[in-house]
C-alpha cells in the first residue's frame, strides 16, 4: 500500500510567498476634519495572499487608525465590505492584491449612489428600506400549514436555489447605473430577495410582490444593463433573475 | 445621552438574538441592539448543517442525539440541558422550514439529512443522517430567514449599536434557609451608537445577551474579526463568572495562515491528510478511522507533525490536505465552496495540488453559565433575575469539552427561543429596576481616556503580540509552562493596555476607538481561558494538557467557574477566583470516549 | 441630565423609519411603467424592418441619396403603401423616441421642476412633429402646380401622363 | 454597461435627427424648390459623412435593441447576453461596411 506521496517540491502548494509593495490609493471622506473628499496614498509592503481588505488593515492599524472601513467575517459571506476597487464593486476580502495589476496604484473608493458617511462607509439605511419594502418573508396561509412537516420536491426548491445565496452586500444595486442617477429605484438586490420568495413554491404573497415592483421604481427601471450581474459576489445571475421577475408581472397582468 | 425603556432588549442578531427576537417581539416590547447589520453575522458562516432527529431517511431519535452530544462533549455536558436540546430540535428544525428556511430535500420532498462527525445511531452504533442543511449554507440561510421573519413581526433593530456595558445593581436578599446573600439585578445596558458617537441607555426588565463568540483571541480562527468576546467579558467585569474557558474547539482544517474553514466534508468525501514528506499520518495516529477521527484528535496530530518538523511550506508550519485523487467532478459536485476557497485564497488549485491546512480557532465551549430557562447564574445556582444568555456567549452547557459538529446552530435555535420566551415572561410581571446614579460613569470614562490618550501603544501591534501568544502556548497543546508563559505575557500586554491611543479622534463611525475597547475585552477572555486552562491538570475534548494527558474523572469531572475578584488572587493571578460546579448527569454514566 | 427621547431607527414598516428613507413616488397602481416598457419592445423590431426598408429604398437603392429629390419622395407617396409605411414608421418612431427620452430626462434630472419643464419641452415637440408629419403624408399632392396651374417641372412622371 | 450608455446615445440622436427629418421632409408640402434645396445639401461628402454617422447610430441602435428583446424575453437570453452583444458588433461592422462602401461610392461618384 502506498502511504506516500511524491512531494512535487518542498513548498508544495503555495510556493515561497513572495512579498511586493503596493500602492494604494484610497477615497477618503472625513467630514468632522475636512469638508471635502480627497485622496490618500500610501505604498506599503504586502504578501502574495494577501487581499485588498489585508492591505486597508495593515494601513489601519500601523499607519493611519483613521482609516474607516466595515468589515466582519473577511472571507466573502457577511456582505460588510463591498466598496469600488479599481473602479468595480467588488468585497475587499475577496480580491487578492496579487491578482490585480500592481504596477499602478490600485484605487478604494466607497459605492456609488448610497451617500457617504465617513471613507468607505456609506448609509446602508435607503437599501434596507427597499429590501424591506418587498415583504422579504414567506406568506403562507398557516391554518393550512401541516402539523409535522411540509412538504416541497427537490424541483421547486431549485427553481429559487440562486437568489436564496445573497448576502445582502449592495454590491448590485451600488453598481447599476440606474440607481446611480434615481437613488428611488428599488435596486438589483430588492428584486433578487422578492425573486427568492416569489419563486418559492411554498409562499402565497407573490401577487404583493409582483404589484410593489411593477411600480415606477420597480423592475421596469431596469435596462438590463449586467453591471449588477457582474458585481454580485456570489455570482447570483442578478439580471436573468430580474427579467423572471419582469416575466411574472406581465404574465400576470396580460 | 437618551435613555429608551423597552421591556426587553436583546444584545446581538445573530442566530441566537434573532430567534429570541421573534419570540420576544410578539410578546413584549423588544429591542435587539446589535454592533453589525443583522445579516452580517457570522452564523452566517456556518457551512454545513444542523442536526436533528426528524428520522427522514434514516431511523433515529431524540435520545440518540442525546448520547452523542454527551459522549461528544467528553461528559462535561449537563445532561438536563442536553435533552432540553435534543428534544426541541425537532421542533426547531420544523419551526425554521415554516418561517421559510429552503431545506435541502428528499426525492419525497421531505428535509433532506446528511452525516456529520460524531452523531451515531443506538448509542455509537453507526453514523447516522441527522444533519439538516440547505447546500454548504445552512448557516447563511438560517442567519437570512431569522432576520427574514424579524422585518415580517416589525422587530426594532438598533444597527451599529456597540452595547459596551451592563448596568447592575446589587441587593441584599435572603435565601429560602434565611441565609443572606448579595443578589445581582439588571437595569439596562449602556451603549454606543457607531454613526454619532453618542451613548445611549436601554433600560429594560429584561436583557438577553446573545453576543456570539470570541475566536479573535487567537491569531488563526475561522471567527470573524468582530468576535472579540465582548457579551462574555461585560458579563465577566460585573461579578459574573465565566465557565468552562479553557475549552476551545480547534477545527482541523483551515486554510494555512488565514483560518478560513474547509468543512469536515472534505474528509468525508474522501480527502486526506499528509505531511511534508507525503506522508498520511493519521494511519499513526488513528489506525482504525484515520482522517476521520473527531476534530480535537485530527487537530493535535496535526499540530505534533509541524512540531515534530514534518510541517510542509517554507515554515513548515502547515500540513497538506490532499484531494488530488478525488476527480475533479465529484470535487465539484461536493465540495465547490471549500474548493473556491482555496482558489481564491492561496492560489491553489485542488484537483492537482494539495491544499495547505492548519488547525483554526473555531469555537469557545464556554460562557455566560446558564440554566435551561437561558437564565444567567451568578454562581453555581442563583440567577440573576432578567438577565439572559444564548448562543455561543452562553455556556448551559450543552458542548461541555467538545461541541459535535451542527450543534451549535441547534444550540442558538433552541436556546435562543428560550431565551426569548422566558424574557418577555419574565418582563410581563417584573418592574424596571431603577438606573444606578451615573451609571454609565465608567464607560464614559474610558471612552474619554482612550480617545484622549497620548499613549504609545498601538491597539493593531497589542492585538497581533496577543493573538501571536495565544497560538504558540494555548493552541492545541498546553502545559504548565506554556499556559503561564501565554498568562505572563497577556499581563503585560494589560499593562501596556494601559498605555494605549487611538488615532481617530472624531465621534461619526469611530472604528478605531472601537477596536481599542474590543482589545480589552480580548485581554480579558485571553486571561480567563489561561487560567481556566491551567487550573485543569487533565486532558479532555478540546483541552489537551501534555502534562497531564489522561481524563481524570475522579477529580475533574466539573465545570470550572471563574470570577473577577479584586481581593481574590489564583495561582499568582490577581484578580481572579476560582470555583467549580457539578455537572448534571441523568442518564449516562461517563465511559471512554473512543469511535 | 438624562432625558427620555423618541429617536427615529428604521424599524421596518411601523412608520417609525426616518423620512429621508420613505420612498417618493406616489406608488401607480396603474400598469402604465408595463405598458411603455412592453411598446418599447414591441415598436423595436418593427421599426427595425420600417427603417431599414426606408433607408435601403432610399440610400442604396438606384443613385442613392442623388437619387432623392422631390419627385422620387412624392413618387412614392403616390402610393398608399409607401404612404402607410412611412405614417407607421413616423408614429412608431415618435412614440418610442418620446418614451425613451422621457425616461433618460428621468435619470438624469434632479429637480422635480427641471424634470417637468423638460418632459412638457418634449411632449409638445414630439406633438408637433407628430401631427406635422401625419398632416404633410396625407395632404401630400405630388403634382403641384404654379400659380398658374402649371405642373412643376419636377414632379414626378407620372404627372405629366394624366 | 457601455453597450447601455451606446444605445442611449444613439437613441437619443436619432430621437434628435428625426425631429430635424420629419421638418425637412415637410417642406414637400411647401414647395419642391424649398425640399431639394435642403436636400440637395445631403449630397455634400460632409454631410454623407454625418449621414452615415447617423446610419451606424440606427444600425447600433436597432441591433442592440433587438438584443435587449431576446435578453428580456428569450430564457437563454441573460446568459448569452455577451455573445449576442460581439454579435451585434460582427452585424454592425458588415452592415454598415457594405452601406458605408456603397454610400460614399454614390456620393463621390456623383
Ligand atoms: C466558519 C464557521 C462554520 C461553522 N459551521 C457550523 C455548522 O456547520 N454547524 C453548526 O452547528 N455550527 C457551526 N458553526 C458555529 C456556529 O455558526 C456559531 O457558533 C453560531 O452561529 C453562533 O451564533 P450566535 O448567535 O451565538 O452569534 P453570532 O452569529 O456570532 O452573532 C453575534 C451577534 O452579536 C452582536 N454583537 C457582538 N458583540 C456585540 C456588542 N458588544 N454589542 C452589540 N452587539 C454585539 C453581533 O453584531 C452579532 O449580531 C460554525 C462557525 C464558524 C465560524
Ligand atoms: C431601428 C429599430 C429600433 C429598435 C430595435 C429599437 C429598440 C429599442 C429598445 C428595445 C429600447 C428599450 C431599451 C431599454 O428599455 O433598455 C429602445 C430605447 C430607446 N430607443 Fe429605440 N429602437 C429602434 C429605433 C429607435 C428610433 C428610430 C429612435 C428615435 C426616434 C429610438 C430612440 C430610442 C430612445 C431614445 C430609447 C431610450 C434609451 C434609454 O432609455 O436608454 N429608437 N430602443
Ligand atoms: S445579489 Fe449579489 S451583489 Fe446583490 S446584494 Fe445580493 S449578494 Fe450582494
Ligand atoms: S445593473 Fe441595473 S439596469 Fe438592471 S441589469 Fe442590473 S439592475
Ligand atoms: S468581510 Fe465579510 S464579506 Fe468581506
Amino acid at each position: 500500500m502506498t502511504t506516500t506521496l511524491e512531494p512535487t517540491n518542498n513548498t508544495a502548494g503555495m510556493g515561497e510567498i513572495e512579498s511586493f509593495t503596493v500602492t494604494m490609493q484610497v477615497r477618503r471622506y472625513q467630514p468632522e476634519f475636512h469638508e471635502e473628499a480627497y485622496w490618500d496614498t500610501w505604498t506599503i509592503e504586502m504578501y502574495g495572499t494577501d487581499r485588498v481588505l489585508d492591505a486597508l488593515h495593515k494601513i489601519k492599524w500601523e499607519i493611519d487608525g483613521t482609516l474607516t472601513f466595515r468589515r466582519s467575517c473577511a472571507h466573502g459571506i457577511c456582505g460588510s465590505d463591498a466598496m469600488r476597487i479599481n473602479g468595480v464593486n467588488r468585497l475587499a476580502c475577496k480580491v487578492l492584491l496579487k491578482d490585480l495589476d500592481l504596477s499602478k496604484p490600485i484605487t478604494v473608493e466607497p459605492i456609488k449612489g448610497l451617500p457617504v458617511e465617513k471613507d468607505m462607509i456609506v448609509d446602508m439605511e435607503p437599501f434596507f428600506q427597499s429590501y424591506r419594502e418587498i415583504m422579504p418573508f414567506l406568506i403562507a396561509d398557516e391554518s393550512r400549514e401541516p402539523t409535522r412537516e411540509r412538504l416541497q420536491s427537490a424541483e421547486a426548491r431549485a427553481a429559487f436555489d440562486d437568489t436564496t445565496k445573497c448576502i445582502l452586500c449592495a454590491a448590485c444595486t451600488s453598481s447599476c447605473p440606474v440607481f446611480w442617477t434615481d437613488g428611488q429605484y428599488f435596486g438589483p438586490a430588492a428584486i433578487v430577495n422578492a425573486h427568492r420568495f416569489i419563486f418559492d413554491d411554498r409562499d402565497e404573497g407573490g401577487d404583493m410582490r409582483l404589484e410593489v415592483l411593477n411600480d415606477k421604481e420597480g423592475v421596469w427601471r431596469c435596462r438590463t444593463t449586467f453591471n449588477c450581474t457582474e458585481a454580485c459576489p456570489r455570482g447570483i445571475q442578478v439580471t436573468k433573475a430580474i427579467a423572471e421577475v419582469k416575466q411574472a408581472i406581465l404574465a400576470r397582468n396580460i | 445621552m437618551q435613555v429608551h425603556k423597552y421591556d426587553v432588549v436583546i444584545v446581538g442578531a445573530g442566530g441566537a438574538g434573532m430567534r429570541a427576537a421573534i419570540e420576544s417581539g410578539q410578546r413584549a416590547r423588544t429591542a435587539v441592539l446589535t454592533k453589525l447589520y443583522p445579516t452580517r453575522s457570522h452564523t452566517g458562516a456556518a457551512q454545513g448543517g444542523m442536526c436533528a432527529a426528524l428520522a427522514n431517511v434514516e431511523e433515529d431519535n431524540w435520545e440518540w442525539h442525546t448520547f452523542d452530544t454527551v459522549k461528544g462533549g467528553d461528559y462535561i455536558v449537563d445532561q438536563d440541558a442536553a435533552e432540553v436540546m435534543a428534544k426541541e430540535a425537532i421542533d426547531a428544525v420544523l419551526d425554521l422550514e415554516k418561517m421559510g428556511l429552503p431545506f435541502n430535500r428528499t426525492p419525497e420532498g421531505k428535509i433532506d439529512q446528511r452525516r456529520f462527525g460524531g452523531h451515531t445511531r443506538d448509542h455509537g452504533k453507526a453514523p447516522v443522517r441527522r444533519a439538516c442543511y440547505a447546500a454548504d449554507r445552512t448557516g447563511h440561510m438560517i442567519l437570512q430567514t431569522l432576520y427574514q421573519n424579524c422585518v415580517k413581526h416589525n422587530v426594532e433593530f438598533y444597527n451599529e449599536f456597540y452595547v459596551l456595558d451592563l448596568l447592575m445593581v446589587d441587593e441584599e436578599a435572603t435565601r429560602e434557609d434565611g441565609t443572606t446573600y448579595t443578589q445581582k439585578r439588571v437595569a439596562g445596558v449602556v451603549s454606543y451608537e457607531l454613526a454619532t458617537g453618542e451613548l445611549h441607555i436601554f433600560q429594560a426588565k429584561s436583557v438577553v445577551f446573545a453576543t456570539g463568540g470570541a475566536g479573535k483571541v487567537f491569531k488563526t480562527t475561522s471567527n470573524a474579526h468582530t468576535l472579540t468576546g465582548d457579551g462574555m467579558a461585560i458579563a465577566y467585569r460585573h461579578g459574573i463568572p465565566l465557565e468552562d474557558m479553557e475549552f476551545i474547539q480547534f477545527h482541523p482544517t483551515g486554510l494555512a495562515g488565514l483560518g478560513i474553514l474547509l468543512s469536515e466534508a472534505a474528509r468525508g468525501e474522501g480527502g486526506i491528510l499528509r505531511n511534508a514528506d507525503g506522508e498520511r499520518f493519521m494511519e499513526r495516529y488513528a489506525p482504525t478511522i484515520k482522517d476521520l477521527a473527531p476534530r480535537d484528535i485530527v487537530a493535535r496530530s496535526m499540530a505534533n507533525e509541524v512540531r515534530e518538523g514534518r510541517g510542509a511550506g517554507p515554515n513548515k508550519d502547515y500540513v497538506l490536505l490532499d484531494l488530488t485523487h478525488l476527480e475533479p467532478e465529484h470535487i465539484d459536485a461536493k465540495l465547490p465552496d471549500i474548493t473556491e476557497f482555496a482558489r481564491t485564497y492561496l492560489g491553489v488549485e485542488p484537483y492537482t495540488e494539495p491544499v495547505p491546512v492548519f488547525p483554526t480557532c473555531h469555537y469557545v465551549m464556554g460562557g455566560i453559565p446558564t440554566d435551561i430557562e437561558a437564565n444567567v447564574l451568578q454562581d453555581n445556582e442563583t440567577r440573576i433575575p432578567g438577565l439572559f444568555a444564548a448562543g455561543e456567549v452562553a455556556c448551559v452547557s450543552v458542548h461541555g469539552a467538545n461541541r459535535l459538529g451542527t450543534n451549535s446552530l441547534l444550540d442558538i435555535n433552541v436556546f435562543g427561543r428560550r431565551a426569548g420566551i422566558y424574557a418577555a415572561e419574565y418582563a410581563k410581571d417584573a418592574d424596571f429596576v431603577d438606573l444606578p446614579e451615573n451609571g454609565e460613569a465608567f464607560l464614559v470614562n474610558q471612552i474619554e481616556s482612550l480617545r484622549s490618550a497620548e499613549g504609545t501603544e498601538k491597539v493593531g501591534e497589542l492585538r497581533a503580540e496577543l493573538q501571536e501568544v495565544m497560538d504558540a502556548d494555548m493552541q492545541v497543546f498546553r502545559t504548565e509552562e506554556s499556559i503561564r508563559r501565554a498568562i505572563d505575557k497577556i499581563e503585560e500586554l494589560r499593562e501596556r493596555y494601559k498605555n494605549v491611543a487611538v488615532q481617530d479622534k472624531g465621534k461619526r463611525y469611530n472604528l478605531d476607538l472601537l477596536e481599542g475597547l474590543e482589545l480589552g475585552y480580548l485581554l480579558d477572555i485571553a486571561e480567563a481561558m489561561s487560567v481556566a486552562a491551567l487550573h485543569r491538570p487533565e486532558s479532555r475534548g478540546g483541552h489537551y494538557r501534555e502534562d497531564f494527558p489522561d481524563r481524570d474523572d475522579e477529580n475533574w469531572m466539573v465545570h470550572s467557574m471563574l470570577y473577577r475578584d479584586e481581593n481574590a488572587e489564583t495561582e499568582g493571578v490577581k484578580g481572579i477566583r476560582f470555583d467549580t460546579k457539578d455537572v448534571v448527569m441523568t442518564r449516562y454514566e461517563p465511559m471512554e470516549r473512543k469511535y | 441630565m438624562t432625558t427620555q427621547q423618541q429617536i427615529n431607527i428604521a424599524a421596518p414598516r411601523s412608520g417609525d423609519i426616518d423620512p429621508k428613507y420613505i420612498r417618493q413616488s406616489a406608488s401607480s397602481s396603474s400598469n402604465w411603467e408595463m405598458f411603455k416598457w412592453l411598446f418599447m419592445r414591441i415598436s423595436g423590431p418593427i421599426l427595425l424592418v420600417l427603417i431599414f426598408t426606408h433607408l435601403f429604398t432610399n440610400l442604396m437603392i438606384g443613385d442613392g441619396v442623388h437619387g432623392l429629390n422631390f419627385g422620387l419622395v412624392a413618387g412614392k407617396w403616390a402610393s398608399p403603401l409607401w404612404q402607410i409605411w412611412d405614417l407607421v414608421m413616423l408614429w412608431l418612431a415618435m412614440i418610442h423616441g418620446t418614451i425613451g427620452v422621457a425616461t433618460i430626462i428621468d435619470d438624469y434630472t434632479k429637480k422635480d421642476s427641471t424634470r417637468v419643464a423638460f418632459k412638457v419641452v418634449l411632449y409638445l415637440a414630439s406633438i408637433a412633429i407628430v401631427v406635422l408629419g401625419t398632416l404633410v403624408i396625407f395632404t401630400f399632392e405630388p403634382c403641384m402646380t404654379d400659380a398658374a396651374g402649371n405642373l412643376l417641372d419636377n414632379s414626378p412622371s407620372f404627372c405629366f401622363n394624366q | 454597461m457601455w453597450s447601455w450608455v451606446g444605445h442611449r446615445i444613439t437613441g437619443v440622436v436619432i430621437f434628435l435627427f428625426l425631429l430635424v427629418h420629419v421638418l425637412d421632409t415637410a417642406l414637400v408640402r411647401v414647395s419642391p424648390e424649398a425640399y431639394d434645396a435642403v436636400i440637395g445639401t445631403y449630397k455634400n461628402w460632409y454631410m454623407a459623412l454625418g449621414e452615415s454617422g447617423l446610419v451606424a447610430a440606427v444600425i447600433y441602435h436597432a441591433f442592440n435593441g433587438i438584443r435587449i428583446v431576446l435578453v428580456d424575453f428569450w430564457k437563454k437570453g441573460t446568459k448569452y447576453h455577451r455573445h449576442m452583444f460581439w454579435t451585434v458588433m460582427i452585424l454592425w461592422v458588415v452592415v454598415f461596411g457594405g452601406f458605408f462602401i456603397r454610400h460614399m461610392m454614390l456620393v463621390l461618384g456623383g
